[in-house]
């Protein structure tokens, strides 16, 4: 039958071409479109991100390896590569500047050997723990050791170094960003290619169930060791990547928090997609540079945030995403949009009467020496008033409300459609 | 420039370890900004953005970065010599490939000597003393005190714990050789969190001197378990005076710890306004009197370059002599090291000559001696590329 | 010797505080296989928590209700929110801990201000508790209280050294809540009910188990260990928005080297880090003198020398984290554990 | 005692049970037959609310649907399901342990800890093992012991003699019956079809999720339409 | 494929195998001697040392005294994927599947060893053709072309068990050990199983424990009877079916004639 003939068609790689092709093209011209020098910054550090949280990736969600100390391999890197770059300074090697995070790439390899064969015999808590463990005594060796670490100022160095190759110095933010771009592309090619590869699949398998790969010829250790060491790799160069971008490594690159924060956003971006890390970077960048600086409480919307992903969306927003493209290819997405336009409407009501209480506590407490005005997303509150107070609360309660109606209207028609896929399923698979 | 307004980027950490005292500050430089907007010699309006960079030297970067998007010319920052270097280094960068865009550092408690030596940068200015100095003056004070014969020091172990060991040392061999450094121990920074094996290892090496860089919660639990073990040794402190410090040490601490500073808080005079005026609005305590100093002379730089101009005002302040709140003070040119007066202190219950109670404590640090700037000068390594 | 016995004290007391703070973690972990990121916080709410409460209403109130409330807080944070993650596996539940410890510490500090609240140890606790003379004559002696202050007069030529109070009160508490948690493991079929949920959750109740009370109560039970511990450490050491991240991980290498599910491991753990630790104080050796008294000085410019300049005095801090690593490789179980994962 | 009326059940969004009805009476022994996957076990889970169904399932007047689990457990039906699920890291004591119901302590049952050793004495033997490293056999064994326990008044067991030894089986088979006479209904599921003809008194069959069959083994051994469509290949 | 051969015949080998757990001693002293090609059911009570047995073989449990030998090589002490590697496949009494991966990947990773796939990270399994062709083989083989896209979560019980005996074969292995494969089936299915195995143990050597007699007189050219670990009888069928101990030790009087009828032996 003809039907037949289509199943087999494989148009999945036309798609994947015309993936990689717009990841492409959207790293460059991101920066045609984002042109302040912080929002290069930016960008150059989801470039970066993207690189070490695929990594990690590798080890979560490709592995089942929960590591606390992934900023150890990147950090390292990093250190490696400004050691580098200062003998490339210094007249004592001779590499181009834009191998750099090579040598960084190379320096989490070795780094990931050296360690990774004592932590990968272990799994699970295990291994966990191991490299909490060994991610507190690299932190905590970095500041005794100001010698190879440069002690509370880090060490510097300077990215201009040698001949411009075409004009390219790597002195304006644009020629490292595109630097970083290059890079970035490159590597999350590479790595989305591991995962097609059978050490890639292997990975997998012993993520699922390590005993038995050992019955179909596997040494497990074996794979998660090898695994770990292409993940220090990719760490590696990320680092590397860091040190051009910042021309500064403190010890804080190799810090617990740095660790910490590759796995949070690692799972928030999504770990069950190979995709997902990306979108966990762009978010990392965004809640650490830029939510920082738009309000004072950042930390408190991070945290909740968390709480609230973690518990209504345990796979992540690319999960969220997946769902909707799987509504969408059976053509029923058209559906929802009026209930989405709803969510969004009423949701933003409510946060936006949350956030102002929020920002007018915030205000009151930490910025009375500017009054008890103060601006909130263009509007001038009163933190003193009354008015302000019952405005928020207002728009609290209507948004709340508001989003609870439509919520039931959306899970209901949400359930509607799941069933239709069903049964359409059901329905194909008879055939 | 009159009536112009002046954008300064507050970049310290309003998170992470020293995020109280980053807080602190942020008020002081708020408060102190209102203080000269109502009148300053440039007549300029000042305007504080605050960026917190987390204690970080990278995030301080991307801070820098985000504060030029936003036309500020002015940074300043304190809290951390890693940051302070960290932005150094960036601003130097920044100036190099920006030309016309120049940006300005003034640093008000980084004091990491380097700072003004080796990594010394024509756009960074300090305001308060380095490690050295401060030790300059505290060793100038122990060679007086005939009691001290054994010498304990603590610090934090990293850069500037390292330095004020080093200082100590040199300095004590100078001036008291026949005091006897009986110990010498470093410590992970704001990890311990039981200091009673230290303050047992201090007792049984029958010191009855402790010199000590440490802060926050390192100094606040190093002299509260010295407290409960009957250590009756004195503290030599840099940072007593730190925001929750002075609660943990308490009565128990009576007489016992000495602090170092560019001020104190019985001085009366602009300080005794700034802070009964701070503590009437805040319930806090201004503590970094330097606040001011950064202010003052960055409104006077103005008025003499008659401009805004950063690469004028620059000029403006290396060798700017202006009066502040502990006196006429003078930028050394050479190394943009603030020359200023050094205070020891000592943890007192208040009195009539004290008054000033800090922290609800009923306690304050009283003064004990003042030395004039040049006591604690010291020399500068430093070699200046200044702009052609 | 006068020295030893100090150091033992001190070692001694630090562990048990170490034991304190960690009993809730084991008894969550253990039972629940969760790894509670947010414990550290909850100690720091029942220092705030008693802080606000001595004001009010006294220490000794301050004691009991302090650690209720945590608890009640933790037992609702269980019902209504790690209960949601529960199926979806263990870095779901380890990462919503997560997020709530920044909630938490971002709630503190707007409550109570960035820097330290004056909660301090109350009158009746503070002081020594005895002191150790050291006189020529009679060599190491104990005297109750502060002893006679001639005793210890620099005049006198005798060493004194203190032992605080609050430090053997705070054993007595750390030696009760053993004793309770013992009995509620081994004279109750909780312990079972939760281990069996922890793999087959369906069929426990199936056997008639209340298994999501069950839950809840040993969550908010765990908590309310950590906010007792809250409330003694508080004042004992200082009570800021810090002091949950400064202790965040010690106590889950207290609980892996025990053992994970161990209670007896956790506190024969608490007891050798403490004492580990306040020894290795003392030990101003490192490589670099070793090999100097052994006749072959390092040279200066030699590459390894910073690192084998390092004393141990100055590692002293980070050696459970050496130690936890060499556990894990070594004995993955830990010290008294009976689990590998 | 237990009546079940045009129950449906689902799997997230997919539909098992189309509509079952069947009932057990006290003292009875019931079988449910049915090819690999026609929704036997759903039928019990359902009933044990570990599976969300729409229909009625009466228990001597209680509703049972949308009941918690333990409550239904306490209300006196014993669950043995196929994957067995013993306690890995329990010993076998500590499982039959945890059979008996809370607050149920003091109460005597029908059953005691002896009873169990007498029924199986390969569970005396091992009863300080860890139940996980215990052989197939002895797990099934392990858990129709534990439900027991719990002194239910009707017992649901799925597939008890998966992997038991033939001799074992006949055995399964005897105690069965002696549960009878102690008064337990009893509602199993089972493949070995000459074992469930032979002691149970009222059998249904399922296929897809329906009911196609209810009556005595007598007329299904002679209805040979069902057991080739239904039950054979 | 041809099957090596080793000097004495035997493809697998246990001499006096014995095992402690503790004090307690599961097996105690078995031998037994599989001849190449050949089919063997283990039986015995439960409880007897059969998965035991079968953990020591496959190196999943070190022996505590005692040889196995694989076509004549020593294999005890051996890691698990040394022994497979030497040619041993064994399936779980209880389903050991990788659950978050389709019915095609779980069989793609049994193959990969035996196809030279290595650990290696620098081909494409798309690539790789070899690797390809066998899995689509081993899934025509087990009947689950039409599931090679659903993961293993929603397989139907049998499914999983035959995709648990797919994955186990899939290696290559010429001797093969399955631990209860048709446990839990009902009869129709129970059927087509004997009948898969056979098919796909086609010129392999094979040891499979049962506890249904259908299944263990359809299947085997001889028995081996498994009593406390020691095997106490090892024969044809015909042999051991009349043995009065194995009739009192586990054959009951019922039920095993029962079975053995209705599987027409
Ligand atoms: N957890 C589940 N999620 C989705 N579908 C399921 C689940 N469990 C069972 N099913 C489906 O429900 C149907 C009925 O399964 P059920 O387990 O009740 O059958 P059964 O008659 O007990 O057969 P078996 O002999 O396999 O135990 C099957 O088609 C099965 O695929
Ligand atoms: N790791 C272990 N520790 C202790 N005892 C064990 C261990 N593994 C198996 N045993 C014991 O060894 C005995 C034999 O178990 P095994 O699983 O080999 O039996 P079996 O013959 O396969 O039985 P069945 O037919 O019921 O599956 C059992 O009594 C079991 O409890
Ligand atoms: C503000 C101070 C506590 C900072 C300290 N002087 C440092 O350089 O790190
Ligand atoms: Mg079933
Ligand atoms: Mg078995």
């Amino acid at each position: 039958m003809s039907q037949q003939a289509v199943y087999h068609f494989k148009p999945v790689n036309l798609g994947r071409w015309i993936v990689w092709t717009l990841f492409a093209l959207i790293l460059f011209v991101a920066p045609k479109l984002f042109t302040s020098s912080l929002s290069m910054t930016m960008l150059s550090q989801m470039g970066i991100g993207i690189i070490v949280c695929l990594s990690y990736n590798m080890l979560l969600g490709q592995g089942g390896m929960l590591s606390f100390g992934h900023a150890v391999y990147s950090g390292l890197g990093s250190f490696a590569a400004i050691h580098a770059l200062n003998h490339v300074s210094g007249g004592g090697l001779n590499i181009p500047v834009s191998l750099i995070p090579v040598v960084g790439g190379i320096g989490g390899l070795i780094v990931a050997a050296i360690l990774g064969a004592v932590t990968t015999k272990k799994s699970g808590t295990i291994f966990a723990m191991i490299t909490l463990g060994v991610g507190e005594l690299v932190y905590s060796m970095s500041l005794m050791l100001p010698e190879f670490f440069g002690g509370e100022g880090g060490i510097s160095g300077n990215r201009v170094v040698g001949e411009p190759f075409m004009g390219i110095t790597f002195g304006p933010q644009t020629q490292v960003y595109y630097l970083i771009a290059v890079y970035c592309f490159i590597c999350t090619v590479l790595m989305y290619a591991f995962t097609r590869t059978p050490l890639g699949r292997m990975l997998n398998a012993v993520r699922d169930n390590p005993e038995r790969v050992e019955f179909i010829g596997y040494d497990t250790q074996r794979v998660r060791f090898l695994s770990f060491m292409i993940a220090g790799f990719f760490a590696g160069v990320a680092g590397g990547l860091y040190t051009l971008n910042f021309e500064i490594v403190t010890a804080e690159v190799v810090s617990a928090h740095r660790s910490g924060a590759y796995l949070l956003f690692t799972f928030l971006g999504g770990a069950l997609f190979y995709f997902g890390p990306i979108i966990g970077a762009v978010l990392m960048v965004f809640a650490t540079v830029l939510l920082s600086e738009l309000t004072k409480a950042w930390l408190l919307y991070l945290g909740v945030i968390f709480l609230v992903m973690v518990m209504y969306a345990p796979g992540g927003v690319a999960s969220l995403i997946m769902m909707n493209v799987r509504v969408a290819a059976y053509g029923m997405l058209r559906r929802l949009w009026t209930s989405y336009l709803a969510l969004a409407g009423t949701l933003a009501t409510a946060l936006l009467g949350i956030s102002a209480m929020v920002e007018m506590v915030y205000h009151i407490k930490l910025n009375e020496a500017l009054g008890p005005q103060m601006s909130f997303l263009g509007a001038e509150l009163n933190t003193r008033g009354l008015d302000a107070w019952l405005g928020a609360v207002l728009l609290v309660i209507v948004g709340v409300g508001l989003f609870e109606l439509s919520r039931r209207t959306f899970v209901q028609q949400w359930g509607q459609i799941q069933e239709e896929i069903e049964a359409e399923n059901r329905r194909r698979a008879a055939l | 420039q009159k009536g112009e307004t002046v954008k300064v980027a507050w970049i310290d950490p309003l998170s992470g370890l020293m995020a109280s005292i980053g807080q602190n500050q942020l008020k002081s430089y708020q408060f102190v900004a209102e203080k000269l907007n109502a009148s300053n010699p440039a007549g300029v309006k000042f305007e504080i953005i605050s960026i917190d960079n987390k204690l970080s030297p990278a995030e301080s970067l991307n801070a820098l970065k985000s504060a030029a998007d936003q036309g500020v010319r002015y940074v300043v920052q304190g809290l951390g010599s890693g940051a302070a270097l960290a932005l150094v280094d960036g601003i130097n960068k920044h100036n190099e490939r920006n030309p016309g865009k120049e940006l300005v550092f003034l640093n008000y408690a980084a004091v990491d000597p380097d700072l003004t030596n080796s990594k010394c940068s024509y756009w960074h200015f300090r305001y308060d003393a380095d490690t050295s100095m401060k030790m300059e003056a505290l060793t100038t004070f122990i060679k007086e005190q005939a009691d001290v014969k054994k010498v304990y020091l603590i610090n934090q172990n990293y850069a500037h714990g390292h330095q004020v060991a080093k200082y100590a040392k040199a300095g004590l061999a100078r001036k008291r050789p026949d005091v006897q450094v009986v110990g010498d121990d470093l410590h992970p920074l704001a990890q311990v969190r039981d200091f009673a094996p230290y303050v047992a290892k201090i007792k049984a090496s029958g010191a009855d001197t402790v010199i000590t860089g440490n802060w926050g919660s390192d100094l606040a639990l190093l002299v509260k378990a010295a407290n409960d073990a009957g250590l009756t040794a004195k503290f030599y402190t840099y940072y007593g005076n730190f925001g929750g410090t002075p609660t943990a040490l308490g009565k128990a601490a009576d007489g016992r710890v000495y602090q170092v500073g560019y001020g104190h808080y019985n001085m009366g005079g602009v300080y005794g306004q700034l802070l009964t005026d701070f503590k009437k609005r805040f319930n806090d305590d201004f503590y970094s009197a330097a606040v001011y100093s950064v202010m003052v002379s960055l409104s006077d730089a103005m008025a003499k370059a008659k401009s805004t101009d950063p690469v004028k005002v620059a000029a403006a302040l290396e060798g700017l002599k202006f009066k502040t709140f502990n006196g006429d003070v003078e930028m050394r040119k050479g190394d943009h090291q603030l020359q200023q007066p050094l205070f020891i202190t000592k943890w007192q219950p208040v009195d009539a000559k004290n008054a000033y109670d800090v922290e609800k404590t009923g306690m304050t640090f009283g003064l004990v001696k003042a030395y004039d700037a040049y006591v604690s000068s010291t020399p500068s390594s430093c070699q200046m590329k200044r702009p052609s | 010797m006068e020295t030893f016995v100090v150091f033992f004290l001190n070692g001694l007391s630090y562990g048990l505080l170490l034991f304190m703070l960690s009993a809730g973690l084991t008894l969550i972990f253990s039972m629940m296989g969760v790894l509670n990121f947010a414990h550290a916080s909850f100690y720091m709410l029942g220092a705030y928590f008693a802080y606000a409460l001595t004001g009010w209403l006294g220490f000794a109130a301050a004691l009991v209700l302090a650690p209720l409330l945590v608890g009640a807080l933790g037992a609702a944070f269980e019902r209504y929110s790690l209960r949601k993650v529960h199926a979806y596996g263990h870095v779901p539940e380890l990462l919503i801990t997560f997020g709530l410890s920044y909630v938490v510490f971002e709630l503190v500090r707007l409550v109570w201000g960035p820097s330290n609240v004056d909660y301090r140890v109350p009158e009746a606790l503070s002081g020594p508790m005895f002191t150790l003379v050291n006189a020529h004559a009679q060599g190491l002696s104990m005297v109750w209280g502060s002893g006679d202050p001639a005793l210890c007069s620099a005049a006198s030529g005798n060493s004194c050294n203190q032992f605080p109070l609050y430090r053997g009160f705070m054993a007595i508490v750390a030696l009760f809540m053993l004793g309770s948690l013992w009995l509620l493991l081994t004279k109750t079929r909780i312990g079972l009910v939760i281990q069996a949920a922890l793999t087959h959750p369906e069929m426990t109740q199936s056997l008639g188990h209340n298994v999501p009370r069950v839950m809840m109560g040993v969550f908010g039970g765990g908590c309310a260990l950590a906010g007792l511990a809250g409330v003694i450490g508080g004042n004992a050491f200082v009570t800021e928005p810090n002091m949950a991240a400064s202790v965040g991980a010690i106590i889950f290498v207290v609980v892996v080297v025990g053992g994970m599910g161990s209670l007896a491991g956790a506190f024969v753990a608490s007891l050798l880090i403490g004492l580990m630790q306040t020894f290795a104080v003392i030990v101003d050796v490192s490589v670099v003198t070793v090999l100097q008294s052994m006749g072959h000085p390092l040279d200066f410019e030699h590459w390894a020398y910073p690192i084998l300049k390092i004393t141990i005095s100055q590692m002293a801090p980070i050696l459970p984290y050496l130690l936890l690593v060499l556990m894990l490789i070594l004995r993955p179980k830990g010290l008294l554990g009976t689990r590998e994962e | 005692m237990l009546a079940i009326k045009d129950l449906h059940a689902f799997y997230g969004k997919s539909h098992i049970l189309h509509g079952v009805s069947m009932e057990v009476k006290p003292g009875e022994i019931v079988s449910l037959l049915g090819r690999n996957g026609s929704g036997r076990s759903t039928t019990i889970k359902t009933i044990m609310g570990l599976v969300d169904g729409q229909g009625s399932i009466e228990w001597n007047q209680h509703k049972l649907l949308g009941e918690k689990t333990y409550d239904i457990a306490r209300l006196g039906l014993g669950y043995v399901p196929e994957s067995r699920d013993v306690f890995p890291k329990l010993t076998v004591e500590q499982n039959l342990l945890l059979g008996q119901k809370p607050g149920a302590k003091g109460k005597k049952g029908r059953w005691s800890m002896d009873d169990m050793y007498q029924m199986f004495p390969r569970l005396k033997e091992r009863r300080h093992t860890e139940a996980g490293v215990m052989s197939g056999g002895e797990q099934q064994m392990l858990t129709l012991c534990r439900t027991l326990m719990g002194d239910p008044d009707l017992i649901m067991i799925d597939e008890p003699t998966e992997g038991l030894a033939p001799k074992i089986v006949e055995l399964v088979a005897e105690y069965l019956k002696e549960l009878k006479r102690r008064g337990l209904a009893v509602l199993l599921v089972e493949q070995k079809l000459t074992i469930a003809l032979d002691i149970s008194e009222r059998c249904y069959v399922m296929g897809h999720g329906r009911m196609v069959f209810d009556g005595t083994p007598q007329a299904l051994r002679a209805d040979d339409y069902i057991r080739r469509e239904w039950l054979e290949v | 494929m041809s099957t090596p051969t080793s000097s004495n015949g035997f493809a697998l080998e246990l001499r006096d195998v014995r095992k402690s757990f503790g004090k307690t001693e599961i097996i105690r002293g078995a031998n037994l001697a599989v001849k190449e090609g050949e089919r063997v059911a283990l039986i015995g009570p439960n409880g007897a040392g059969k998965s035991t047995l079968f953990n020591l073989i496959s190196g999943r449990l070190p022996i505590t005294s005692g040889e196995i030998t694989l076509h004549g090589e020593r294999i005890d002490g051996r890691k698990p994927y040394e022994v497979n590697r030497r040619g041993l496949a064994r399936s779980f009494q209880v389903s050991n599947l990788f659950p978050r991966l389709s019915v095609y990947e779980n069989i793609r990773c049994g193959v990969l060893w035996s196809q030279g796939a290595g650990y290696s990270f620098w081909r494409f399994l798309g690539d790789m053709k070899k690797v390809n062709d066998r899995t689509e083989e081993i899934l025509h083989m087990i009947r689950l072309d039409k599931r090679r896209d659903t993961s293993v979560s929603s397989l139907t019980y049998a499914e999983q068990r035959a995709l648990e005996i797919g994955v186990t074969i899939s290696g290559g292995g010429n001797v093969v050990l399955l631990d209860e494969p048709t446990a839990g089936m009902s009869k129709s299915e129970t059927a087509r199983f004997v009948n898969l195995i056979r098919e796909v143990t086609v010129g392999k050597t094979l040891l499979t424990v049962e506890h249904d007699m259908g299944v263990v007189f359809g299947l085997a050219d001889r028995i081996a009877v498994l009593v406390y670990g020691e095997v106490i009888a090892f024969d044809t069928p015909e042999n051991v079916r009349a043995n009065e101990r194995v009739k009192e030790a586990y054959l009951g009087s019922v039920l095993a004639d029962q079975q053995a009828a209705e599987a027409g032996v």
